[in-house]
């Protein structure tokens, strides 16, 4: 076993974050008044996390705007589900509209921030997020691919590996691709990287990190400007 | 003059012929035409092409019409994973899909409602939902071509209902139902609740009676999953 | 001056149907239960002769379904107008919505009937409503276009001839297009022809005149089918 | 946060530049920011282009800013014969004009703001509308390519606000208003009424609160024609 393989295993067996420590890194980029859609997975785990004192307005693709928390056991209306089908609140100020109308919020650029989970993403902010090449059953799209292509800003969140070790930051997506050239920043368990025209800029790494191993970890060249700071969690 | 409003679901779905192809509204279970549905699973219909966000959650919504075998082919943006007998029978080759994003889903049955002859989009362009698909590029963005989706009938789902079709519909249970009540050639609508011609605001109707062909009442079922 | 042109101008002097009347025979055109439309001029008269045994609502491209009568002296809201801005009411479960809703019922086929006024039908259903070449101004297209492609049956209500005696039902048509092969029937103060794939169908005559003095006037072949009867007037 | 509501026209309007492209609602003297308009003929903005159904009536509506000369180019369906303002400009050539049918006028800014890229449609083939314009068959019927209207600015007349941006319209005037708003960059809305958050109901809603940017409250005041 050559060398390099065994210094990226004993990387694995380092600490990474939680995927709620990722769901806080992330709800620390919504900013203040924005109008947000959050996708399924970690994404979905973010409205626990926003700072006290900004107000976030979160949009459903079945056609919701001003979603509140979750609905606690006994609050249940099953008319009232997230994109998730899971019964959710309304915060004062809620609308609800048709799919057409959900979705032209989506693709017509009217979201501030959408999150999305991910299988891959290219240097060039490729995302791939729907399909796993070879898995049983038909699939499904759901609203990633308008999603993806409409946001002002897309973020990913994600873990930086497989489960096997491999890279899911890549050079070119090999996953079935949800949208091309769509995502301006990742947040994964090591790091934060952005997405720029001269390629990922790696803007923050997970404590304990340093860039030379999270590069390791990851499938595309990443640069740095200046001192990479340490992730900021909420 | 013709009466919109019928009493009994079996009625109310009594012509639709074997190969009809028909929209189910409903999302995350709300807004399902759960009594419609089992209307069609009643009368038996055969080789259905079922446009619908998704495929039923085992035997619930449209679960039921799959495990009956009654459809062939099925246009859905998220067939769904608790989708149990479509996924048996999408493995054995029984029933054919096209998977389409979702808002483009719905703007391409609002396309057919709306008269116009299809659209660009840059949604799906470079994946797979692109491959048969004209590609250009328009103001300098590379979009592909998504053509109207058209059908004899849209089961949908609404909270009231007046005699001449006005339909308000609750929460949530809105999502696709007020868009494939306008593209189809036959709308038909299970209610909640019938009210008095008038008693629905003008600036609150939701879907105007002009896209509503059939009103029928059917509080309280559920689906049987 | 030869002698067919004296004929023709003797027949110009014959009584032909008021406007009101062309409006009364339109009238008699709508089904029970139909959506409808109804355009400037003549056809803006029609509500004023439905039967009473029948019920009709009517769309206004401005959003309105289920438009009543004109609003009477005092009774005016400038905020529910048709597409004339003229003060109109509402019946029992009218309902109102935007633009793109509205033209969405016209463009889309959910109107059962549109009757539009017209200065030119062609023998193909070609009609031009919407600008006499070399007209001052700049000439406005509305609603006309839409509701011509979209409507399941076009009615178009015009004088037979211009006032200068010029046939209107044409063979092509020399004003600007309003759409091609729309229209359905055109009733006029001298005849109600149908457009057909094989030609002009001459289907009643205004009291008094024969097909062929009709003929005389109509710039296009008219083709009966046994019998021309007089025009049903409510 | 960035609040939306502003409480003078003038500060509403402060930062419209020249050569700006404004979509303006209403339709046969419903529905228009007659407010803001005079706002702008106040601020003496040039160059403007419009995109409005009409040019407006004598002095009231758009007529104002034609007189004003602020006005350069119009897409429009209807100018209007009592535009007269607009009249002697366009016959002066001091204004160029795009007509558009009028459900295509709305289609056009409605794919702007859906994220389309074009549509095909019957509507216009073989007349005038279609010059210049690609032409193509699909589905066995002629039609023509209709690209999307853009708009820096929609300026907007709702009945109520809430300060979030939730509107409702009052009757007819509706009409245009919660299209452009969704097609703008910027969509100003000027209201009768500023009502608290969370007393419209979330499903009388008819314009979301993330189409508008900006409220101001200017009851009464209707034009000056």
């Amino acid at each position: 076993m050559p060398a390099e393989t065994v210094r990226e295993k004993a990387l694995l067996e380092k600490p990474r974050l939680t995927r709620e420590q990722i769901a806080g890194r992330a709800a620390l980029e919504l900013p203040d008044g924005a109008y947000v859609n959050l996708g399924w997975g970690i994404p979905n785990l973010i409205a626990n996390y926003l700072p006290g004192e900004i107000t976030v307005y979160f949009h459903s693709e079945n056609g919701i705007l001003g979603m509140g928390r979750r609905a606690k056991p006994g609050e249940e209306d099953y008319d009232l589900v997230d994109a998730m089908k899971i019964p959710v609140t309304l915060i004062p100020g809620a609308s609800f509209f048709h799919q057409a109308d959900a979705h032209l919020m989506t693709r017509g650029g009217h979201l501030d921030v959408a999150v999305l989970g991910g299988f891959q993403v290219s240097e060039k902010g490729d995302l791939a997020n729907w399909k796993i090449p070879g898995a049983k059953g038909s699939g499904g799209i759901g609203g990633a691919m308008d999603i993806s292509a409409g946001a002002k800003k897309l973020i990913v969140c994600m873990e930086h590996v497989t489960k096997d070790g491999a890279p899911k930051i890549v050079k070119k997506c090999t996953y079935p691709l949800t949208g091309l050239e769509c995502v301006d920043t990742v947040i994964t368990d090591l790091a934060v990287v952005d997405v720029s025209p001269e390629g990922l800029v790696l803007r923050e790494v997970a404590p304990g990190w340093r860039p030379q191993d999270v590069q390791k970890l990851t499938g595309a060249p990443l640069m740095t400007k200046g001192r990479v700071p340490e992730i900021r969690l909420p | 003059m013709k009466k919109k409003v019928y009493s009994r679901l079996d009625e109310v779905v009594a012509d639709v012929p074997d190969g009809a192809r028909i929209m189910f509204g409903g999302f995350g279970g709300a807004g399902f035409p759960n009594n419609l549905i089992q209307a069609l699973v009643r009368k038996g219909v055969k080789n259905i092409t079922a446009i619908s966000n998704n495929c039923g959650t085992h035997d619930g919504e449209l679960g039921l019409m799959f495990k009956n075998n009654q459809i062939k082919h099925v246009i859905a943006s998220f067939p769904g994973p608790h989708a149990s007998h479509f996924q048996e029978r999408f493995a054995a080759k029984e029933v054919t899909l096209e998977l389409v994003p979702q808002g483009i889903l719905c703007e391409r049955m609002r396309a057919a409602g709306a008269g116009l002859q299809g659209f660009y989009t840059t949604v799906g362009v470079g994946t797979e939902v692109a491959d048969g698909k004209e590609e250009r590029v328009l103001e300098g963005k590379r979009c592909i071509l998504e053509m109207p989706i058209r059908a004899d009938y849209a089961f949908i789902k609404a909270q009231k209902a007046d005699a001449l079709g006005n339909l308000t519909y609750r929460l949530a249970a809105r999502n696709f139902n007020p868009i494939m009540a306008m593209a189809a050639r036959t709308t038909i609508a299970e209610v909640e609740e019938l009210v008095p011609v008038g008693s629905i605001e003008p600036e609150h109707v939701v879907t105007p009676a002009i896209f509503v062909h059939r009103i029928v009442q059917a509080k309280g079922l559920h689906y049987a999953g």
